[in-house]
């Protein structure tokens, strides 16, 4: 609850700095205000549960995903502040925006009523279409702006019907009443289907993932990353606090409607991801069939697959990002990050090579990275819950992925270096948020004792 | 804790060769190795046979998920980390020879996937078994990677995914496992309690057998190997015959038979039919093979065939043969490779029809040669032969018949070993290879550690086997303690 | 004395030892010399081991254990010598005519620039035979097995740059190696059995079967297996080819391994396990089969050959025909003593053919050779005494054994007699050929080598002289008793659980009838081949074209290489090509690349769902929401 | 009384069928639109039924939020104006595959 306010405000601020001249010192302001907030949150862990005024939850699930959300948005202003350097984007505005989308993000992980989740998902996404097409001058950022806006305000529209479904059934929208009035009638049937759907949507689960590779791929790079990230993990930790606060245990029809939809999005994810040769789009398709793995505890609604979940969110956060960010580099020198282009990479700048494989190794699920951990126990859920035969869909998934990851990799380290101008320019900060993340990548990989311990309270 | 510096002393020294720069990361990797090996004898010295497990460290690492850090060694872990830190130095001196670009990361990858071949042979932890074995892959996919010849990409790619296959069927199976065990824990004994129904057993054996399978590699999961062999560098192709192949084995042993007795009798005649199958098939194929390199990594495949046939032979007999094959497998293959080293070293090639009469100009060399061939063809009073004699005891035991045709291995290997030393060996001098040198100093000190095993252990393999009966009595124990008894 | 028994083969392993490590520091002419020394010391050793033998004190000996070898479950390995009357005689032989061919070596080899390899070869080989045959188990004796497998390997490859030599070494080894698939077979059958490859203890357990029916058959496989491994060694058919080709290797090298020592392994393997055949009829049907059968096949290739050492070759095989002749019918000792007496004129008829090489500068063929008596007297003496001695004119050493043998098939059968007799005039025949052609008439080869014609140095004329002097009074051992003897050499090995054949049946006066028909037609051959090639002058053809059908098919040796290239050899060529261009590229790594490809290809396909059209798009959204709406409320 | 119902579905998916098929964008927006008031619709039928004036409050979020998007939506669409001088959705097809 604070948190919300305190970002909105600080949102506002950042807004506002232009004209008050504050413009210089915006960006330490807001690094120092988010560590704060962090902190702030990271220390209400324990508190007792309490809803406030109805709408909003303030228990160990939205802390333990609002921080995880507000430290992926910690983590995009510092890598993102080379890309502004240009001058090419307003900076306050971007800043702002970005702290908005944070704004809904986290009020997705703690609604208690649908009004709540439908204003959290709205203000989540509105600043998301206006960032995805910021860069007005090149068309496809604002071809991206446009699909993401039609498709999103179709599945809201989607949204709503469910929505008022459910209230037709419950004659709630309150989260804790609906689960009392749930009942067997049809119209909450579909209710609750379209409303799984409008969030199938937002985690890009095949079929609703359509908008994904074209808005990952138009949008500005630095934009892509906070999308592939911040907006995975808010969705999913929406859905899954929906669910999890409506059932105590996920109706038959639905579940298989989830286990579908995770074995086709596993499939079709990385199958299509196998062919890209753009690595921006490769990692969107990719972050689709992540999806697909998520999706596969969402069936049992126990503690470990909430805790599973969030380990495996969190890893995955922390992999895409550095993804993304040396797709971002490459792209900066070489106009477009086709696998050919990440050639030699590891000759011209090494570090940058063994930070990208570092991500991708983790992306696919091998040790000692933190997607194995993520993985195993996420496999180690499911098959507790009795599905080994979408384990094994997801491993022969896991084999495509290691596929078309290895094809970055393979090009990385044995191409020649096909450009004279190598990519060799300053990190300078940027440099030593990449160690970090790469240390929390392996860390989490070997020691996921502590975000089991966390995740196990939620 | 000697087990914990075993895995950790390669962590440290990768990390200290990477630094060193490119000058002195040989002398220092060298050196690590060697100092590496001085800990595991000092181990094999001080090692209590009648203890069981010797070294043991359990340290809890992911208690919520019932992981801990939990290793030791019993006589076979003992016996194969003693394989490896042995090869290990012999491995990094030969590759002295090639000229590799880049020898730091070489040397560290290659200390790396030591310190994770290590860690497999020594896990009591299944989870932790699993960890190390795909982290051993890692550091071999980007030697073959970067070090291979022209074709590595694509083949080291097949390599790759299709090992990773197999890896990640053995995870399901080992979640699996873990799902039934009584204290939801990765521990061996744990795991060796779970109390499987027939069917299950099958399903878990089915994915073990394809994971391990496929490292080894059986028939017909084999096809990746060869061209793997082929194309990479030649310390690669010694690390994975020498002593990768011997992960999967060493899966089997520890986390197959004990585990899934049931199954092992229900479908232990299929494993074992098909490693006889790939014998043959193997060795036949080998005959026409026109590049050495090729060839041998068709007779590795036979070698590991007979070697899995006794696997499932259930006996005593069997399983020491198997580790006593497994030692001298290694050695032998390692010998042989680093023999094509100096092949390839002094010609340029390993066409066979390109080389011949090289014994004119290398006739110590021509010495070695045919002593690590006639182990690789099983002649008594080599170590070759201990093994094979006692794989070929326990397959007998199990089925005279199948004995019969993998026996057919020792005519098929004096056929291609005799055959492909002929013609790259025997015959007029050839011209082209008129300025060809004798063995250096360098090549006499990795070709003459490698001769003494092959006889001591060939003479003496009661210092290895007396290490390891215990164990093996152990293991054999388990399995027919928890095959229900028959109504 | 037994603690010096591991010396015996100590000796010549050290002086392999010294002669391949020091190869460069030794000088050339001294590595016989060194070779030899180690080989007088084991035989002094083993002459010491005999005189006690004779006496008798070596019976029931227990084993010699000098370390424990394997040890594995219930498998107990030792590495350790069984010393007893039977491998002290066989010790004795191979140490002693080794020890000859070593010191006839170093004259004949000794301006050969690899004679300290060729030195050290020979101590190694001396050192396996003597492992074959003082192990106290199977494995051992396999140990020795494959090592004198190995030595032949390498000795008859030894002038490695022709590859037709090499050719004949590989081989040899392949051959012997199918053997050895059976010797290992039979000694895992064995230890499935009776748990132990001791042989004492299998003995042992094999004779207190009671009931043998039941075991019969298993006996009669593991007899048949061993059998098998015993084919492969002492080159019976059908694994007989390698031995002639074998004639690649230095001259020597041919009188020690394969004619006096090695090939005769499968004999003293047979004799050793004679308690196992002995439970097997049939196995010994059998051997007797394969022995007659290759004594006239091999007797019959001889008849046209022309190389002198292919004749002395095919006769060796002969001869090994004989032995399995003389076990098949159960004469264990009668086989074991004409592997005596032929170890002694086979020596003498290849070292002296060595010295007619040597003389003729390397010439093999007796077609260009010709009244050499004259200038090689003492090679000429020693050969006919050989000769003499293999077609069994009596009191010569060959007559006795070879006549034991004809007492026993005709006690079995009398058609088994005439077999027997058939063979024998047949080496008569080839023999005597060869004898002629080389021995007597003129000289048929260029000038130059008749001028270089010479008798050779004493260093290899006194080996000679030697055998000939035991190839005449090595057949008294075992005087039958219708010539006045007492069958020592039987009795001899009796000791040595040797079974004695059973008494015999047969009157005096047919033993005498039988005697004196055999050798009434062997006179009569060597008169005949006397008429046909000094008299008439008879000339082998020079060229096939003018060879009878017969001849051409003997001479061709009956086309069985050529069957076996096109049976075996080129069978396996193929299917090794088919195996790796078909199964393996189309079959097995084309599941693995299709599933591969298939992945690719359904990748590529599926990116084009991928329109970029923002209302397919949402028709796809639209699609699947019905469909999912449909089976929630349909199911 | 599942007039309302019939009614408001009937309206949503008239709204749906134009995102489908309309190559206009405006038009686009215009039956998103009609998708969301279809919702309103149902909202307050529902709040009558239930006698619950949440629903209404809920129609309330929905205009307003509606309002923000579609200006959000009106300024991407004067963007590809600029760029594409029409409004037509089919010249927008870069990113594909």
């Amino acid at each position: 609850m604070n948190a919300i306010i305190l970002i909105s405000i600080l949102g506002i601020f950042t807004m506002m700095s232009e004209f008050i001249g504050l413009k210089k010192f915006i960006y330490p302001i807001i690094l120092l205000s988010l560590v704060g907030i962090l902190g702030y949150n990271i220390c209400s862990f324990w508190n007792t549960p309490e809803v406030h005024y109805g709408m909003l939850l303030h228990d160990n699930y939205s802390v333990a995903f609002g921080s995880l959300l507000i430290t992926i948005t910690l983590l995009w202003f510092l890598l993102s502040r080379e890309s502004y350097s240009a001058g090419e984007f307003n900076q306050g505005d971007h800043y702002a925006l970005i702290l908005f989308s944070t704004v809904g993000g986290l009020l997705l992980v703690s609604f208690t009523n649908m009004s709540t989740l439908f204003l959290g998902v709205e203000i989540l996404s509105i600043p998301l279409y206006i960032l995805a097409g910021s860069r007005k001058k090149d068309i496809r950022s604002v071809e991206a702006s446009i699909k993401y806006f039609i498709l999103g305000s179709f599945a809201t529209g989607i949204m709503l019907l469910g929505i008022a479904l459910i209230y037709g059934a419950t004659g709630t929208f309150d989260l804790a009443a609906i689960k009392i009035a749930a009942s067997q009638q049809s119209l909450f049937y579909v209710g609750i289907t379209l409303l799984s759907i409008s969030f199938a949507f937002k985690i890009s689960a095949v079929p609703f993932h359509f908008w994904v590779p074209d808005v990952y791929g138009g949008a500005p790079t630095f934009i892509t990353a906070f999308m592939s990230t911040f907006v995975k993990v808010a969705a999913f930790g929406a859905f899954y606090h929906l669910l999890d606060s409506i059932f105590t245990q996920v109706p038959s029809y639905l579940s298989y409607t989830l286990i579908g939809l995770s074995a086709l999005t596993i499939l079709i994810g990385n199958l299509a991801a196998s062919y890209q040769n753009n690595v921006k789009r490769l990692l969107a398709f990719s972050g689709v069939s992540q999806a697909g793995y998520m999706l596969m505890v969402f069936p049992m609604l126990s503690v470990g697959s909430k805790s599973s979940l969030f380990v495996y969110l969190a890893g995955y956060a922390v992999a895409n990002l550095i993804a993304i960010y040396v797709v971002h580099s490459i792209e900066k020198l070489k106009d477009e990050a086709t696998v050919e282009n990440f050639g030699g990479l590891a000759k011209s700048n090494p570090f940058l090579a063994f930070v990208m494989t570092l991500a991708l190794i983790s992306l696919a699920g091998i040790p000692p990275a933190a997607g194995f951990f993520g993985k195993f126990y996420l496999f180690t859920e499911v098959i507790k819950g009795g599905n080994i035969y979408l384990v094994l869909i997801a491993i022969l998934g896991s084999l495509i992925s290691v596929y078309y990851y290895f094809k970055t990799i393979i090009a990385m380290y044995s191409e020649p270096e096909n450009t004279s101008s190598a990519v060799r320019y300053e990190f300078g900060f940027a440099k030593i948020i990449l160690v970090i993340m790469s240390v929390l990548v392996v860390l989490i990989g070997l020691f996921p004792d502590i975000l089991l311990q966390i995740g196990k309270q939620i | 804790m000697i087990t914990t510096l075993l895995i950790i002393l390669p962590l440290v020294a990768a990390l200290l060769v990477y630094l060193a720069g490119q000058r002195l990361a040989p002398t220092v990797a060298i050196a690590a190795t060697v100092l590496e090996f001085a800990v595991a004898l000092y181990a094999y010295f001080t090692f209590d046979v009648a203890a069981g497990w010797n070294f043991a460290v359990n340290q809890e690492w992911i208690p919520s998920l019932g992981i801990s850090f939990n290793i030791g060694m019993d006589g076979i872990s003992m016996a194969l980390v003693l394989l490896t830190t042995f090869l290990l130095p012999i491995i990094l001196l030969s590759s002295l020879l090639s000229p590799l670009k880049d020898k730091a990361s070489f040397y560290s990858l290659a200390l790396i996937m030591q310190s994770a071949l290590i860690g497999v042979f020594v896990a009591k932890d299944l989870f932790l078994f699993y960890i190390f074995w795909e982290l051993a892959l890692i550091p071999i996919y980007f030697i073959c990677l970067l070090w291979g010849d022209e074709n590595r990409r694509p083949v080291t790619f097949k390599f790759f995914i299709y090992t990773l296959f197999g890896s990640l069927l053995m995870l399901a199976a080992i979640i699996y496992l873990y799902t039934v065990t009584p204290e939801k824990s990765f521990a061996l004994e744990n795991i060796y309690n779970t109390d499987l129904s027939a069917l299950e057993q099958t399903w878990v054996f089915a994915a073990l057998f394809l994971a391990f399978g496929i490292k080894m590699p059986i028939f017909p999961l084999h096809t990746w190997q060869p061209s793997t062999y082929t194309s990479a560098p030649i310390a690669g192709t010694m690390l994975l015959s020498g002593i990768m192949l011997k992960m999967g084995i060493y899966g089997v042993i520890r986390w197959v038979l004990p585990v899934v007795p049931t199954a092992l009798m229900n479908w232990g005649w299929l494993a074992a039919l098909l490693s006889v199958i790939g014998i043959v098939y193997a060795s036949i194929i080998a005959i026409r093979q026109s590049n050495y390199k090729t060839l041998i990594a068709y007779v590795s495949i036979a070698h590991v065939g007979l070697i899995a046939a006794g696997l499932f032979s259930n006996s005593v007999e069997g399983l020491q043969g198997v580790i006593a094959q497994m030692l001298a497998h290694g050695v032998n293959v390692v010998g042989i490779l680093f023999v094509i080293e100096i092949l390839l070293n002094r010609t340029g090639t390993l066409e066979i029809s390109k080389l011949g009469g090289l014994r004119n100009q290398m006739p110590q060399f021509a010495v070695f040669f045919v002593v690590i061939m006639m182990a690789s063809i099983a002649l008594p009073s080599t170590n070759g032969f201990i093994g094979e004699f006692l794989l070929f005891v326990g397959i007998f035991n199990y089925n005279p018949y199948l004995a019969a045709v993998a026996g057919l291995t020792i005519i098929l290997g004096a056929v291609y070993m005799l055959s492909s030393y002929q013609k790259i060996m025997l015959g007029e001098a050839k011209s082209a290879y008129n300025n060809v040198l004798d063995l250096t100093l360098i090549e006499k000190s990795i070709l003459i550690p490698i001769v003494i095993v092959i006889f001591v252990f060939g003479l003496f393999p009661n210092l290895v086997l007396d290490l390891t009966e215990p164990a093996v009595n152990e293991i054999l124990h388990t399995v027919n303690n928890s095959i229900p008894v028959a109504n | 004395m037994m603690e010096f028994v591991w010396l015996i083969p100590a000796l010549p392993l050290l002086g392999f030892l010294i002669l391949s490590l020091f190869n460069k520091y030794i000088p050339k002419s001294a590595s016989g010399y060194i070779a030899s020394a180690m080989l007088l010391g084991s035989f002094l050793i083993v002459l010491n081991l005999l005189f006690s033998a004779i006496s008798g004190q070596l019976i029931e000996q227990p084993p010699v254990v000098l370390f424990h070898w394997v040890h594995a479950g219930n498998l107990n390995l030792s590495l350790s010598f069984q010393i007893d009357n039977l491998s002290v005689w066989f010790m004795s032989i191979i140490t002693g005519v080794g020890f000859l061919i070593h010191v006839y070596s170093i004259s004949y080899m000794h301006d050969d620039e690899g004679v300290t390899r060729y030195f050290s070869y020979l101590n190694l080989f001396i050192f396996s035979m003597l492992l074959l045959v003082m192990g106290s188990n199977y494995v051992v004796m396999f140990m020795g097995w494959e090592g004198v497998g190995l030595c032949s390997y390498l000795l008859i490859g030894f002038w490695f740059k022709n590859q037709n030599y090499n050719d004949a070494a590989k081989k040899a080894f392949i051959m012997n190696r199918i053997g050895d698939l059976g010797f290992l077979l039979g000694m895992l059958l064995i230890y499935n059995q009776f748990g132990t490859l001791e042989y004492r203890e299998v003995f042992d357990q094999a004779s207190k079967i009671i009931n043998p029916n039941e075991v019969s058959t298993i006996i009669t496989v593991i007899t048949l297996l061993l059998f098998v491994g015993a084919m492969g060694k002492s080159a019976q058919i059908p694994l007989y080819t390698w031995l002639p080709d074998a004639m690649a290797g230095p001259t020597p090298v041919s009188a020690l391994i394969h004619a006096a020592t090695m090939v005769t392994a499968g004999i003293y393997m047979i004799a050793r396990s004679n308690v196992l055949y002995s439970m097997a009829p049939c196995t010994l049907d059998v051997i007797y089969i394969i022995g007659t059968g290759t004594a006239i096949l091999a007797a019959l290739i001889g008849l046209t050959q022309t190389d002198i050492k292919k004749v002395l070759a095919y006769s060796t095989v002969s001869q090994l025909g004989f032995m399995f002749m003389a076990i098949g019918l159960g004469g264990y000792s009668a086989g074991v003593f004409h592997v005596t007496t032929h170890a002694f004129f086979k020596a003498l008829l290849f070292l002296g053919a060595g010295s007619v090489i040597h003389a003729m500068g390397g010439e093999q063929d007796i077609r260009k050779m010709g009244g050499l008596m004259k200038k090689l007297p003492i090679t000429f003496i020693t050969f006919i005494i050989a000769t003499l001695a293999i077609a069994g004119i009596p009191p010569l050493a060959g007559f006795f054994s070879k006549d034991a043998i004809l007492a026993l098939a005709f006690e079995a059968n009398p058609i088994k007699w005439g077999l027997g007799v058939f063979a024998a005039l047949l080496t008569t025949f080839y023999m005597f050929r060869m004898l002629y052609l080389t021995f007597f008439g003129e000289f048929r080869g260029t000038q130059h080598q008749k001028e270089h014609l010479h008798e050779s140095p004493l260093l290899m004329t006194i080996p000679l002289m030697i055998l000939a002097a035991l190839t005449v009074f090595s057949g008294f051992i075992e005087v039958p008793h219708v010539l006045g003897g007492h069958n020592w050499f039987s009795h001899y090995l009796a000791a040595a659980n040797i079974a004695l054949p059973e008494a015999s049946h047969l009157s005096n006066s047919t033993e005498y009838l039988l005697m004196g028909t055999a050798l009434a037609l062997v006179v009569s051959v060597i008169f005949i081949t006397y008429f046909l090639y000094v008299s008439k002058k008879t000339q082998p053809a020079s060229s096939e074209s003018e060879m009878s059908f017969l001849d051409k098919l003997s001479y061709n040796k009956f086309y069985v290489d050529e069957l076996y290239d096109f049976v075996i050899v080129k069978p396996l060529g193929f299917l090794s090509d088919f195996n790796s261009n078909i199964i393996e590229k189309h079959f097995i790594d084309r599941i693995v690349n299709v599933s591969g490809k298939s992945i690719q290809w359904s990748g590529k396909t599926i990116r084009y769902i991928q329109s970029g059209d923002v209302n397919t798009y949402a028709i796809f959204m639209v699609i699947g929401i019905v469909v999912i709406l449909f089976l929630n409320l349909v199911l | 009384m599942s007039e309302y119902l019939v009614l408001c579905l009937i309206l949503f998916s008239l709204g749906a069928f134009g995102v489908l098929y309309r190559r206009n964008i405006l038009v686009m927006f215009m039956s998103i639109e009609l998708m969301l008031n279809a919702v309103n619709l149902l909202m307050v039928y529902f709040s009558a039924l239930h006698n619950d004036q949440s629903g209404q409050v809920f129609v309330f979020f929905i205009m307003a939020v509606a309002a923000a998007e579609i200006t959000i939506g009106l300024a991407i669409l004067v963007m590809i104006f600029r760029h594409l001088g029409s409004i037509n959705i089919d010249s927008l097809k870069n990113l594909k595959w």
